[in-house]
């Protein structure tokens, strides 16, 4: 087992770096899994890495119609925080924070965590009574989280325009300090690895193409490569194409796919260290370790699957920006683009057992799944591994939209993210 | 105040002028566009003008009613323009199309409970008059270079070719909205919501700086 | 960025000017009150997403403020048809 | 220094308008027509900056906007810094300042240049996902160092001081490029009576002819462009877009176009002056005439200053009279880059060599070169550079016929300039914005445009077509069928002559071989700005990374500001090779808009500052802002907060106006209220739908409080409707509300319900709306009304309506109230609003009547218990949690919105969180809104929580805090205590209480 460190980098650059060893294997699949997972996202593979290192189910296969992490772990603004409002959602961001807290070491990959704080600003009174309010609930969740008001959020990001002169004059905002951004494809490559190691098979350019049902019962996939895959249980973890697969397995989720647009300017010397949200004016923004300003915006407001939006959300997200943070209206955007992010009607997502036995569903994550790629992972592995939810996937029941219990995160959810 | 009262329908109708005493304040009666008129340039590529205190009637029918258009026409002396998009104008009344069962009647001020106790007298059947005349104001753009601003604040083709005189289109404007109207070959009406009137005041004058911007009283 | 046909306005408009309203013909179950918790929850929630063509309805709120049926495909946008409420469409899914 | 690399005659430039310009603290000097690169390659200027990886020195290669290493710092201040601008795109202005983005101190000196030489062997691709691991906490330590590293150039720190545009366009026809074809198509379309947009990045028309000495119908290429930009600008129907860049691509042919207006002139518009116009455009067709991209070839230390794209130098020498160099050696796969070579030695330089990848090159040019003497060596490659600021020579050997290894020994060559050319790459990059995968086309050896929806059509070097002849037939063809699309009729366009030089076929060859194996060649680069190497590539594809989208990501190429327009389908062939597989196996390249990078700015446009979003009114706004009130932004609205008297704080101000309307009488301007007139015989039914309680049996004159339900359950919106007349009412909403309500409404209507004959017309902004509120109210009222409208106790009750004459304005009278005194909501036509509004003065002022704002009206609703729909609702909540079961009607024939959803098995499980009153055991602690309570302050985190504060608020009429808010079970546990621990440390302990505080018989206001 090859293992990553300073040391090793050293060692191999005296052979030119010619004898690092594969990342992950490039196997041919088994007849048969314990465990199917549909979709090599980040949350797939986690929920791969942890079946296998922790939970012991290590005859497990992850399917990927294109890629390693190429959906939408490839597209996200990397944004890590747990500042949930509702007890369920943040007891599971909170799992995942406490995970990526020890992530790079675990995996023994850096998927540079950079713990640099989230502001959600305010902008009004109503703003600022969500404001106390998730803050309370987060700290009685044992969630770090503080209220500042506008003076102290100046002291933290100094370039935003803290005055009374804006339109909507930021008023406070909740800080995390726990919160920050992630690497995102190191993530999913960090979990494939890891998961790799512990023997999971991860075929990649195979599509599955429909599930195999014998009496409401999943008993395996047909692969439009590999033809039939069988196994005893199947966790599709397909984000913006679940609809497209429930169907496939003959249900509907209560849930629609949205293109989600995000962008960033040129490299720029360090200037913004934090992550600055506000639901209000509705932009977002952190600047990467490269320098990019990465700006995520709205959600297009029609079911797409096209990997874009619509150009008045990217124009909207940067007016935000630039009314924000005045100082970047001649800096440039380099480039923008899409994901398709599922959405559910309460902007939380669904871990969930289905209408065909032994087939789970892990999805609906919306705008904000990149955050709880390690907790989501992590429960969904312990369901499939026991074939009961996890109690923290409990609440996530896509039962839930038929006895009502929705868990409704709209306003921590926020702009996107 | 009266109950209008016909075979189907009962509402409240009202006069709600007070006399001549008292005068009306347009939304941009703040703005003293007088004052403004008379230190600012005479000459430019843009001219603004609100039409203040005109009255302002929404109707609502079934368009393939003939009576119903039949007794709108009678009421205010001319045919409401069936054609999506399009205007007519007669005298000192003027309709707009607005959608299939919708129009927009303009007419002076003082004269809007008039047409409107008109319209009640000769609708029968499914219809809606509402006198919205405080709720909307009327900005007049005209100058050479009128396109050129529209073209910064509206989202519709405004090309003559696309948008002859006559044509009404009920669209965004800025970050706002507009019911606009081709008056002229340069010149336009703009129907705007009273509580938008100074935002796009605002925009108006931003947008027409660079061509020079006349305001009339 | 959308242009879409609108049937009552009788011209093509920005996608600016509408509001997406979500998938159509969905109709209010007749009986609300003898509906199933499941029947009244698939009603609300359960949507067919489809990636491909998906009938769904828009309303001209910045113009005529009428709803209306599309027809779109999701993955490439295209609009196939846009028809009037009431209707059903001409262009449906193979 | 002196422009030593100028030639004395020939190019684009005004060598009699010298400009002066600052180029890292020094002063040059340049030309009109100049971009900043060609002026400091025509000063000699070689280190334009440090690679922003291993910091190697690194100068301009390109001539135009695949540019990647000439990127800089501009600005003469502070608020006019403009970072990573490519010199290649920047016209030269007097007095522009630029700066190198990266090297410290200085590029010609950089430290960081000797870690990179030494640890550059540290950092392959994702050395930093395999190191800074350990310790963890370190990471934060690691961080900062990779940060500063990274970055280029930097954001000023100042506010702009520039305007920017926006401007919304309609075409029948959008050329995009105004090289051959795209000039030709625009004339095609124009001539037919199209509409047309023609667009160009560059200042000046003419695209791949200006950097040539091509004649074109007998006469130079310039004469011939300035004849057709003349014809189309002429032309009405035509817009002629010099400076600016069509961005992006998007779906049913939107098009981006950012046109720079000043950026030429000076650091600062000129005053009052557009810095930059963004064109929004809406158009029929699209011709794409973007041309293509020359490539550089992949060999050793081919990132030296001097290394170069063969026709940037062509470009440099015809259109800007700049050699940046003495002694060229071109490396090529083909005839075209013969042009450089040509170009260089009639400048009257020396051509080392034509080093020529292929074993019998022979086209006209060849020969052409040939006779000027130019040495041409065949079979055989530039497999490394000498030199270390510059290049000082190269080595050459001899290769094999496809390319792969080295043959024969290696010859060193003398030279400082290294021109290569690996044939051309067509820019599809507008075409795969919208989606539209590229193909790989083997006889052009590039991607083309593939598949797409739009309606899109394509002309000259974008298709392959390199040749002018070519351009100028296929942009006649794209404008002819573009006409035709359009049902307009075709036009006679002649195509000018041109001469036609015979070309003989290129070689695929991307990456040049080594004598060692590319992991021990020296570094090869494929994308400069990134620092990615050849051997960069063969080891992310050697660690597993095989899709083409893994080997991009884990070695960054083509993330930079470039994009990757030099370097992207040389990484696809590098990594095609080590994987044994062909390109377009390797996968494929997929641009996103922008094209090039764009001013945030400029895509913000006029919509910011106070133009961000619009400012609401009410027609008494102006008196509000005379006397002094604070405002608080609601919606778009701007509604009066509070109205400090001087020397106030907001408590006492608010203490003041409580105290005043209870005790005499207050007044607030209601106008923001949605209003809504609805008429029909339906109206009615319509009403007992959308509303969860009954609205059968309102009389006429009546009012009726009601909450608007989504369908499952949960409040959504509330307000008072009025029935006007039998088939006619008035509705409310909340100020935030009023769209999404009417909106509400429509869409029931038009969806659901059709057969019902009901219209809605938004009467919002129609009425200015007033609520004198107070013991007063109604003594003020009668003065202001006529002697014979009786508003007494028993003729106008609580709850009724009535139209009559207030201030001499005609008025409907709501006697309401959401204070709990005796009110009267005034609503008069808004125009006439502030006259009524002063006059309610004049004669209120001896009852000492007091204006307040929305915070008042909260303290008094909330003493009352009453919700404020969007504070004390969040969508989670039904009637029966509000302890509102009253306004539910569930006997309703129709089974309204709300009904079924409320019914679901966890709307009507015990312990939901139910809305109750909250008194703090201390009457001076003031709970903050948004506490969160618990039953048991001192069970550990995460510690069970029962509900939070949703509205709280000091009272002065009470004398005490007040609050409303949620707990679990909590209208079953009236006189139980719950705890709020804060977020100060302190524990509160309150008791549930009912949550109205105040006068709970209502006597107030039915007096």
């Amino acid at each position: 087992m090859q293992h990553y460190s300073g040391f090793g980098l050293l060692k191999h650059s005296f052979s030119h770096h010619e004898n690092w060893q594969r990342v992950w294997r490039n196997p041919t699949p088994k007849k048969k899994y314990d465990v199917i997972i549909v979709g090599g996202g980040g949350h797939g593979l986690a929920t791969a890495y942890y079946l296998a290192k922790q939970f012991g189910v290590t005859n497990v296969a992850v399917i990927e119609k294109g890629f390693l992490g190429g959906g939408n772990t490839a597209r996200n603004t990397t944004i890590v925080r747990s500042n949930y409002l509702w007890d369920e959602s943040a007891h599971l961001y909170e799992h995942a924070m406490k995970l990526w807290e020890g992530l790079s070491q675990d995996l023994n990959y850096n998927v540079m965590f950079s713990q640099r704080g989230c502001l959600n600003l305010g902008h009004t009174l109503q703003d600022m009574r969500d404001i106390e309010r998730r803050v309370n609930a987060n700290r009685l969740n044992g969630i770090d989280g503080e209220v500042l008001d506008a003076k102290q959020v100046n002291e933290i990001v100094p370039i935003l325009d803290c005055s009374g002169n804006a339109r909507y004059p930021v008023m406070g905002a909740s800080w995390q300090p726990r919160a920050g951004v992630a690497r995102h494809d190191a993530v999913a490559w960090g979990f494939a690895r890891g998961a790799d190691m512990h023997g999971v098979d991860l075929i990649q350019q195979t599509e599955v193409v429909d599930f195999i049902i014998e009496d409401g019962t999943v008993t395996g996939v047909k692969t439009d490569r590999y033809g039939d895959i069988m196994a005893d249980k199947v966790g599709c973890v397909v984000a913006g194409h679940s609809g497209y697969m429930a169907a496939k397995a003959g249900f509907e989720l209560p849930l629609e796919s949205h293109p989600l647009q995000a962008l960033v300017s040129e490299p720029i010397k360090p200037i913004l260290d934090t992550v600055v949200m506000s639901n209000h004016v509705h932009g977002y923004a952190s600047q990467s370790d490269k320098g990019d300003l990465v700006i995520g915006a709205g959600i297009d407001s029609y079911v797409g699957y096209g990997q874009r939006g619509s150009y008045p959300t990217i124009e909207h997200t940067i007016q935000a920006i630039v009314e924000m943070f005045p100082i970047f209206s001649r800096v440039r955007m380099n480039r923008q683009w899409g994901g398709i992010v599922d959405t559910c009607p309460d902007a939380c997502p669904i871990i969930s057992k289905t209408p065909v036995k032994n087939l789970f569903f892990n999805c609906g994550w919306g705008t904000g799944g990149f955050k709880a790629t390690p907790g989501s992972g992590h429960v969904f592995a312990a369901s499939l591994a026991k074939g009961e939810m996890h109690e923290m996937a409990e609440p996530f029941s896509m039962f839930r939209f038929h006895n009502g219990a929705l868990i409704d995160e709209h306003g921590a959810a926020g702009v996107a993210h | 105040m009266s109950e209008v009262n016909n075979e189907a329908v009962t509402v409240s109708v009202m006069n709600q002028l007070p006399d001549a005493s008292i005068q009306g304040e347009s939304p941009l009666f703040h703005a003293d566009l007088a004052s403004v008129a008379k230190k600012g340039p005479k000459t430019g590529g843009v001219t603004f003008k609100e039409e203040a205190l005109m009255g302002q009637i929404t109707l609502r029918l079934n368009a393939e009613n003939a009576d119903q258009l039949s007794a709108a026409e009678k009421a205010l002396g001319v045919a409401l323009p069936t054609q999506p998009l399009t205007s007519v104008v007669e005298g000192d009344v003027s309709v707009r199309w607005i959608s299939p069962d919708e129009w927009l009647v303009v007419v002076p001020g003082l004269k809007a409970f008039e047409v409107e106790t008109a319209l009640h007298a000769e609708l029968s059947g499914h219809y809606q008059v509402v006198n919205i005349s405080g709720g909307w104001t009327i900005y007049k753009l005209s100058g050479a270079n009128v396109v050129d601003v529209l073209k910064k604040s509206t989202i519709v083709d405004v090309h003559p070719s696309k948008f002859p005189v006559g044509k009404v289109v009920t669209t965004t404007f800025a970050k706002s909205g507009a019911i606009i109207r081709r008056s002229g070959e340069s010149e336009f009406e703009l129907v705007v919501r009273r509580s938008f009137a100074d935002y796009l005041w605002l925009w108006i004058q931003d947008a027409s700086r660079e061509y020079g911007l006349v305001v009339q009283a | 960025m959308f242009y879409i046909y609108c049937p009552y306005c009788g011209e093509h408009r920005e996608e600016e000017e509408f509001h997406n309203q979500g998938q159509a013909h969905i109709e209010r179950p007749a009986d609300p009150d003898s509906c199933s918790d499941e029947e009244w929850g698939n009603y609300m929630f359960f949507r067919k997403n489809p990636r491909g063509l998906h009938h769904e309805i828009w309303v001209h709120a910045a113009g005529c403020r009428k709803f209306f049926n599309v027809t779109r495909h999701t993955v490439t946008y295209e609009i196939k048809e846009v028809y009037k409420m009431g209707e059903q469409p001409k262009v449906v899914a193979e | 220094m002196s422009q030593k690399n100028r030639l004395q005659n020939g190019g684009r430039i005004d060598r009699s308008q010298p400009l002066t310009f600052t180029y890292n603290g020094k002063k040059f000097e340049g030309f009109a027509g100049d971009t900043l690169a060609s002026a400091l390659l025509a000063n000699g200027v070689d280190i334009i900056g440090r690679s922003f990886k291993y910091s190697r020195p690194r100068g301009i290669v390109a001539a135009g906007a695949e540019e990647p290493n000439a990127i800089m710092q501009l600005g003469a201040t502070e608020a006019t810094q403009v970072p990573n601008v490519r010199a290649t795109q920047q016209e030269l202005f007097s007095g522009l300042v630029s700066g190198s983005t990266n090297g410290w101190p200085s590029v010609d000196n950089d430290v960081m240049g000797l870690v990179g030489k030494f640890g550059g062997k540290m950092m392959p691709p994702g050395f930093y996902y395999k190191t800074f691991m350990y310790p963890q906490s370190m990471w934060e330590t690691y961080e900062k160092v990779i940060r500063k590293a990274a970055g280029l150039g930097r954001s000023p720190n100042e506010y702009d001081p520039d305007i920017y545009d926006k401007v919304n366009q309609h075409a029948d026809v959008v050329v995009v490029g105004a090289g051959p074809s795209g000039l030709i198509a625009a004339l095609t379309a124009a001539r037919g009576g199209a509409r047309v947009i023609i667009a160009d990045e560059q200042n000046e028309f003419g695209g791949s002819l200006l950097s040539s000495k091509e004649s074109i119908d007998g006469k130079a290429a310039h004469a011939w462009i300035a004849d057709v930009v003349k014809e189309l600008e002429a032309n009405d129907n035509v817009m002629v877009l010099p400076r600016s860049t069509v961005n992006g691509y998007h779906d049913h042919n939107f098009l981006t176009i950012h046109e720079r207006l000043t950026d030429h002139i000076a650091d600062r518009a000129p005053n009052g002056q557009v810095r930059q116009r963004y064109h929004r455009v809406r158009t029929k067709w699209v011709i794409l005439a973007t041309g293509a991209h020359e490539r550089p070839l992949v060999f050793g230390n081919n990132d030296v200053p001097g290394c170069m794209v063969a026709n940037a130098i062509s470009t440099y020498i015809n259109r800007y009279g700049v050699v940046p160099g003495k002694e060229l050696v071109l490396m090529t796969t083909n005839d075209n880059a013969y042009h450089t070579a040509i170009d260089w030695h009639d400048a009257g330089r020396k051509v080392q060599a034509i080093v020529d990848t292929r074993q019998n090159p022979e086209g006209e040019l060849v020969k052409a070169a040939r006779d000027r003497g130019i040495t041409v060596i065949a079979g055989s490659a530039v497999i490394d550079v000498h030199g270390g600021k510059r290049v000082n020579g190269v080595s050459v050997a001899s290769i094999n016929e496809d390319g792969s290894k080295i043959t024969g020994s290696v010859k060193k060559l003398s030279a400082d300039t290294v021109a290569s050319s690996g044939g051309w790459s067509p820019v599809i990059h507008l075409s795969c914005h919208t989606g539209s995968k590229p193909v790989w086309n083997e006889d052009v050896l590039g991607f083309l445009p593939g598949k797409t929806v739009q309606k899109q059509l394509t002309a000259g070097a974008i298709n392959g077509t390199f040749n002018t002849a070519g351009a100028f037939e296929e942009g006649k063809k794209a404008g002819l069928e573009a006409l035709s699309n359009l049902d307009l009729n075709a036009v006679e366009v002649a195509i000018p002559a041109t001469i036609d030089v015979k070309e003989s076929k290129a070689m695929a060859l991307f990456h040049v071989p080594h004598t060692k194996p590319t992991s021990q060649a020296p570094k090869q680069f494929v994308d400069y700005q990134n620092d990615v190497t050849a051997a960069g590539i063969e080891l992310a594809c050697r660690e597993g990374f095989e899709s083409i989208e893994h080997v991009k990501r884990y070695t960054a190429m083509g993330f930079g500001t470039d994009q990757g327009k030099l370097g992207n389908i040389n990484g696809m062939a590098v990594a095609a090779k080590i994987l044994n597989k062909s390109i377009p196996e390797t996968g494929t390249t997929i641009f996103r808009p922008n094209y090039t990078p764009i001013t945030f700015g400029a895509i913000a446009g006029r919509d910011c500052g106070a133009l961000f979003d619009p400012e609401r009114y009410s027609a008494m706004h102006k008196w509000h802002l005379e006397h002094g009130a604070k405002f608080e932004d609601v919606g778009q609205w701007k509604r009066p907060w509070y109205f400090p008297k001087a020397g106030e704080s907001m408590q006492q101000s608010l203490d003041r106006e409580c105290l005043a309307t209870r005790e005499s009488i207050g007044i607030l301007d209601a106008s923001t209220l949605g209003k809504i007139d609805i008429q029909g015989k339906d109206a009615r039914e319509f009403l007992g739908r959308i509303y969860s309680n009954a609205w059968a049996k309102l009389p006429v004159g009546k009012c009726r409080y009601g909450l608007m339900l989504k369908e499952d359950g949960m409040v959504f919106d509330d307000g008072v409707t009025s029935c006007l007349a039998e088939n006619h009412f008035l509705m409310t909403t909340t100020s935030g509300g009023a769209a999404t309500v009417l909106n509400w409404l429509e869409l029931y209507h038009q969806t659901e319900w059709p057969e019902l004959e009901v219209y809605f017309t938004s009467v919002t902004d129609h009425w200015a709306t007033m609520t004198i509120s107070g013991p007063n109210s109604r003594k003020l009222l009668e003065e202001l009304i006529d002697s014979d409208v009786d508003v007494s106790k028993d003729s106008f009750k609580f709850m009724d309506w009535k139209p009559m004459t207030v201030a001499g304005v005609p008025a409907r009278v709501f006697r309401i109230s959401f204070t709990g005194e005796l009110s009267f909501e005034i609503n008069v036509q808004a125009n006439y609003g502030m006259h009524v509004w002063k006059k309610l003065f004049e004669h209120g002022e001896k009852y000492n009547l007091t204006p307040y704002g929305t915070e008042t009206m909260h303290i008094l609703r909330a003493e009352k218990g009453f919700i404020i729909a969007g504070q004390d609702t969040d969508g989670s909540v039904h009637p029966y949690d509000l302890g509102m079961g009253w306004a539910v009607s569930m006997n309703k024939p129709f089974s309204f919105i709300g009904k079924r959803g409320m019914q679901r098995e966890d709307c009507v499980r015990a312990e939901r969180k139910q809305m109750v009153g909250i008194k703090t055991i201390d009457p001076n602690v003031v709970l903050p809104e948004g506490a969160q309570g618990v039953f048991d302050p001192t069970a550990p985190i995460p510690m069970p929580m029962v509900g939070h504060v949703s509205s709280s608020y000091w009272s002065a009429c009470l004398g005490r805090s007040v609050a409303l808010g949620f707990v679990k079970g909590g209208l079953d546990k009236m006189g139980e205590k719950v705890y709020y621990p804060l977020v100060d440390g302190r524990i509160v302990e309150a008791e549930i209480c009912s949550p109205i505080f105040l006068d709970p018989k209502g006597e107030r206001q039915n007096v």
